[in-house]
């Protein structure tokens, strides 16, 4: 019950999987595991929710430095929750207009910002990396200022957005096709494997 | 013992990179120092189109021909998008051409009405005559295909809740027939939306924004004239201003201040809808609208100054690197 | 006036998100918990409203009140399943919520098998047969081309470029073999030039994002500088 | 002789007789047909105008899908031929599609109907050569896991990633900080996750062997339970039961970016030795990635990702490229099962390799044969 049943259940979702590609005639079953998923998904995001919680309360209850930052998220998830669904219950109510305030002006700025910080550390990553080491690393180098240079190139730099686009289109869709062949074949492995039951590390290991 | 040159360099804290790099995105963007772009052939492609719109008009005057510009992104990528939407509707609107606007995400509605509405205020555009906002059609291929026939049977209202057949533009341009060009700018992959719908259906010309990441994914339509042309991420974007802006030297003269400032008097019977835009302009916009003239190429000038920041840093890191092993050999 | 209140404490977060860069602090801390507790709770807000009511709730209770008895079945089942998840919370039962994830995970692996060999093997092999239009990648015309007109463009867009793309795909595949030896005679030919292509392909691919990446922090300080405070010099002068 | 004479006769009347036909013909040629491949849900019209845009500029299209009213469909004369998918819903619908030509003074002439049924499908055949190639798959694995399960011995070249991954546990020990482990920011449906779940294992074991602090912070609801599970079971196998706690593997936020904001500010706060990042990234690698080197970590990354790639190139110290983070799971555990399906993927990217080599040489001399019966993945 413990292990032989989910691997059973796995393999038959599996060739389940499998037959609704294969068979176009059998787009309910297809339709009715999609909504599944998303029952699943749905109960999963409880679970999810209770372990976030968990981790804060721990926190909370060790009496951690960092107790009041703990609260904040509580507060903030709560608040942003409870104004959400009574402002979607209620629509013509206040909340819904606070609901959408605090996602265009809390989320939504806290997101780009966040996304925007990687135009740092591309920077600090870029100087890290690019350095002449071996002719290998060389290459790696050449390769990204060329196509630095290409990208804002102008006046007598012009060439350089030639080489760009021919750098793209030849050696790096070249690379990235291999690549990406070997990744197809990685993913069907592994889900055969799992399907198979060869592999069942995700029920918590093998025995 | 004091520490070498080049073991500083290669141990910089990260906390100046930083600094420095934050100076080198700003100075230009404060000081408004503006790229001055060569204009790629396929940037150039878009524009010869639109005057090709305005050359038609001119010989057609009661059969215009419109465009239609999808505002395809959400705004998460308005840095690099707004300014190619904005350009193009500057074009539209210079030559008269009817302009029909939408937006295809939910969250970019307010940003889809507000450009549109800005621009068209630059111009005196009047709404519904010269142009409407269609708001967010859903589901979005069927009011694409709904082009084909009658678009009015689809979209009963527009944006503002005016009934279709009331607007005047609609009535002249209601289908493919009559649209010139569509613009689709996008962070996403709907230009292939639009390209699978409108131009392999209907054989309309598409002309695309997008994202400088999103870009190499394009050039495969662009060989195979399934698109017009691109503008790729802000640089496409510039290329785009700058073609935008001599036109207005040439149409409008060298003082646009002092044209958007007489553009609305006081004693004006503009046939305006105050809801759409209020007429004049304070100096804060008067100030606002110059510098979206420039937006693209500002921030092409940040753009450049920090790749060639970069690059100096690579150089920089290559030669600690080179002097710190040479050093280590001779030892 | 309430619009520049949020709109300043959309200028606080962006700064205190930037002051990450130099150390962590109070101010990166209290925006980075509010960030998880608002993100979450907008999760929540729409799991429940675009997820759980549309695709669970309200079908089963259409179902129910239609007397469609096979859907409610399907979907009564489905919820049964969903269930056995909050065993987790128990500590003798937790294994039961191994039939939802392996049903889950069956599902999904057995239905990414046939795209992945289709849309990641099957595909990019063959695009890099033929192109798109249909000619051969290795097309004896298009060399002809430069032959006819022999400029460094026609060289490498025209004559080069097909061979040198189904060279790279070839020799790459060929470096990501397991189980070959490394002095096996095919391996050693082509584990140079695999690299080659390789460190080419990542380096420009890093090159071509860095301008992507730029833009947003550009977009960050445009809402700084021309959003926030025109708002703000007009309160104060006004 | 008359042999010849009617040969030639014959020949003659097979030349011009689509020169009779093409006399009278139709402003455009158009016919309806079921979609293959679906479960009915749509059916396509194929239309060709003939006539020029001059002669006839428009075309009406009357389609009656079912028993919904007709729809007229305004059609303009591009001169292309279009492909008009129309939409079912379900199989069994009768479809029927009148078609008129209007001409340039707007009087219309009747061009002919057409109608179908829309039906479903019981094979897929476009998705039959994936299929196939799936079943050889599977049949090599299954070989191949019986030669390993026989003793044979099955030869793996070294992956310095994952050389690399003791060293890296060692050094946290030594240092007393602790290890994190990051299984990538997507959910179940991504592979990519279940093969760093896969790592996770033999990972934990280590960890829970050398009594190092543990943290796993996750995106995805249902692969924290997995994770914990996961981690639960390695730190039993180490036989340190009494380290676990359900804490280690743990939901640090659901979106993309508060989540890279919560990761990086823990990183920061607990300074670890070594990070893992395994699994499927977007954008925020390089955030994850970055803030690791700022606390002196080592980091070991790996990615299907293709795009996020190259930025775990130039910031982490080891990265498993795309499939080597497949592969990752049978060489890190010597599991002759594991092995063996590794054996027959390379068998398999051995046949493909030389198909795709004779591809391209017949498609050199103008055969498509190779290349349309095996690598196109149309039927």
């Amino acid at each position: 019950m413990k292990r032989t049943l989910p691997l059973f259940l796995a393999f038959f979702f599996g060739i389940i999987g499998i037959i609704v590609q294969m068979v176009p005639a059998l787009k309910g079953l297809m339709d009715t595991m999609l909504d599944w998923m998303a029952i699943i998904a749905a109960f999963a995001l409880a679970v999810g929710i209770s372990s976030l919680t968990r981790h804060h309360m721990t926190k909370i209850r060790r009496k951690h430095k960092d107790i009041f930052f703990s609260y904040v998220t509580f507060i903030a998830m709560f608040f942003m929750t409870i104004i959400g669904l009574v402002g979607y219950f209620r629509p013509e109510g206040a909340l819904q207009g606070l609901f959408e305030n605090m996602y265009n002006y809390v989320r939504v700025p806290l997101d780009a910002s966040m996304f925007a910080l990687l135009a740092f550390y591309i920077t600090s990553a870029a100087y890290r990396a690019f350095r002449a080491r071996t002719w290998l690393a060389t290459v790696l180098l050449l390769a990204g200022v060329i196509v630095m240079i290409g990208r804002v190139a102008f006046g007598p730099f012009i060439i350089f957005n030639d080489i760009t686009a021919w750098i793209m289109k030849v050696p790096t869709t070249a690379a990235m096709r291999a690549v990406n062949v070997g990744i197809g074949l990685g993913i069907v492995a592994t889900s055969i494997k799992i399907v198979l039951g060869i592999e069942r590390s995700y029920l918590g290991g093998g025995e | 013992m004091r520490t070498p040159w080049y073991d500083k360099i290669m141990s910089l804290d990260k906390k100046i990179l930083y600094v420095i790099m934050f100076i080198v995105v700003m100075i230009p963007l404060l000081a408004k120092w503006t790229y001055n772009p060569a204009v790629m052939p396929e940037v150039k492609d878009i524009y010869d189109e639109i005057e090709g719109i305005y050359a038609y008009n001119q010989s057609h005057p009661d059969t215009p021909q419109g465009i239609l510009v999808s505002f395809d992104y959400s705004p998460s990528t308005n840095a690099e998008l707004d300014p190619m939407t904005m350009s193009i509707l500057r074009h539209a609107f210079m030559r008269n051409i009817p302009v029909i606007t939408w937006s295809a995400f939910p969250d970019s509605i307010d940003l889809a009405k507000t450009i549109t509405t800005y621009i068209a205020k630059e111009f005196r555009a009047v709404y519904g005559q010269d142009f409407v906002f269609m708001g967010y059609p859903y589901p979005m291929n069927a009011a694409v295909i709904a082009f084909g026939s009658d678009v009015r049977n689809f979209l009963v209202k527009d944006f503002y809740g005016n009934l279709s057949t009331d607007l005047p533009l609609l009535n002249k341009i209601y289908n493919y027939k009559s649209i010139g060009l569509i613009v689709t700018v996008s962070g996403t992959s709907y230009p292939r939306f639009w390209v699978t719908y409108a131009n392999t259906l209907y054989g309309k010309k598409i002309a695309t924004g997008t994202t400088a990441v999103s870009a190499a994914e394009f050039y495969p339509f662009l060989q195979t004239d399934q698109m017009i042309g691109m503008m790729g991420g802000l640089r496409g974007a510039a290329e785009y201003e700058k073609l935008v802006e001599a036109l207005e030297i040439t149409i409008i003269g060298d003082d646009i201040e002092r044209y958007l400032r007489n553009l609305y008097s006081p004693e004006d019977d503009f046939p305006w809808d105050t809801k759409i835009f209020a007429p004049g302009f304070t100096d804060e916009e008067l100030r606002e609208h110059l510098s979206t003239r420039k937006t693209a190429r500002t921030g092409m000038a940040s753009q450049a100054s920090s790749h060639f920041y970069v690059i100096v840093l690579i150089i920089l890191a290559n030669l600690g690197y080179f002097f710190k092993r040479r050093a280590e050999n001779k030892r | 006036m309430g619009m520049f209140i949020w709109m300043t404490i959309a200028l606080f977060l962006t700064l205190a998100v930037f002051s990450f860069l130099f150390r962590d602090n109070v101010v990166y801390k209290f925006a980075e918990h509010l960030f998880v507790g608002v993100s979450v709770g907008y999760t929540i807000f729409v799991s429940y409203t675009n997820l759980f009511l549309p695709r669970v709730w309200n079908p089963f209770r259409r179902a129910l009140g239609d007397g469609d008895v096979l859907l409610a079945i399907w979907l009564g089942l489905g919820i049964i399943v969903g269930f056995l998840y909050f065993s987790r919370f128990s500590q003798n039962w937790s294994w039961v919520s191994r039939y939802p994830i392996s049903i889950t995970v069956g599902y999904l692996t057995g239905y990414s098998i046939i795209p992945s060999l289709k849309a990641r093997i099957l595909s990019q092999l063959h695009g890099t047969v033929v192109d798109p239009a249909g000619d051969s990648l290795l097309n004896a015309e298009k060399i002809g081309t430069f032959f006819k007109h022999p400029t460094l463009h026609n060289f490498f867009f025209e004559a080069m470029a097909g061979p040198l793309l189904v060279f790279g795909v070839f020799v790459v595949i060929v470096y990501f073999f397991f189980s070959l030896k490394n002095n096996n005679p095919v391996v050693r030919f082509s584990r140079n030039p695999a690299l080659v292509y390789l460190m080419v392909a990542f380096g420009a691919s890093f090159g071509y994002t860095f301008m992507g990446r730029i833009s947003l922090f550009i977009g960050r300080m445009n809402f700084i500088f021309h959003e926030w405070w025109p708002i703000f010099k007009n309160m104060v002068s006004g | 002789m008359k042999k010849k004479v009617f040969v030639l006769i014959g020949c003659a009347l097979f030349f011009f007789l689509p020169l009779i036909f093409a006399q009278e013909s139709a402003p455009a040629e158009f016919f309806l047909r079921d979609t293959p491949n679906n479960a009915g849900e749509q059916v396509e019209l194929t239309f060709r105008p003939l006539a020029s845009p001059e002669e006839v500029p428009e075309f009406l299209l009357n389609i009656t899908i079912g028993e919904k009213p007709v729809r007229v469909r305004r059609l303009v004369n591009a001169g292309k031929p279009v492909i008009l998918p129309l939409i079912t819903h379900q199989a069994g619908v009768p479809v029927k599609v009148e078609v008129q030509g209007v001409l340039p003074d707007g009087s219309l002439t009747d061009l002919g109907a057409v109608d179908v049924v829309s039906k479903g499908e019981w094979l897929n055949m476009n998705s039959m050569k994936a299929f196939i190639l799936g079943l050889l798959f599977i049949g090599l694995i299954i070989f191949y896991v019986g030669r390993a399960k026989r003793g044979q011995d099955l030869f793996i070249r070294k992956i310095p990633g994952l050389e690399a991954i003791d060293d890296a546990l060692g050094r946290a020990t030594e240092m007393g900080r602790p290890v994190f482990y990051i299984p990538g920011t997507s959910s179940m449906a991504d592979v990519a996750t279940l093969a760093s779940l896969n790592i996770l294992r033999p990972v934990a074991r280590q960890v829970a062997k050398y009594e190092t602090p543990f943290s796993v912070p996750v995106k995805d609801p249902i692969v924290v339970s997995v994770a914990q599970d996961v981690v639960k079971e390695a730190y039993m196998a180490a036989g340190r039961p009494d380290l676990y706690e359900d804490g280690i593997a743990y939901l640090a936020s659901m979106g993309q970016f508060d989540y890279s904001g919560a990761v990086s500010g823990s990183m920061v706060r607990e300074k670890p030795a070594t990070v893992f990042l395994l699994g499927m990234f977007y954008a925020e690698s390089l955030i994850l990635a970055e803030t690791a080197n700022s606390v002196g970590a080592i980091q070991i990354a790996g990615t299907d990702a293709s795009s996020q790639l190259p930025f775990f190139i130039a910031a982490c110290d080891y990265t498993l490229i795309g499939e080597e983070l497949y592969a990752a799971s049978a060489y890190m555990s010597r599991e002759p099962l594991l092995l063996g399906t590794l054996k027959a993927q390379d068998i398999l990217k051995g046949i493909l390799l030389v198909i795709f080599v004779l591809a391209v040489i017949f498609q050199l001399l103008g055969v498509d044969f190779i290349m349309d019966s095996f690598l196109n993945p149309q039927w």
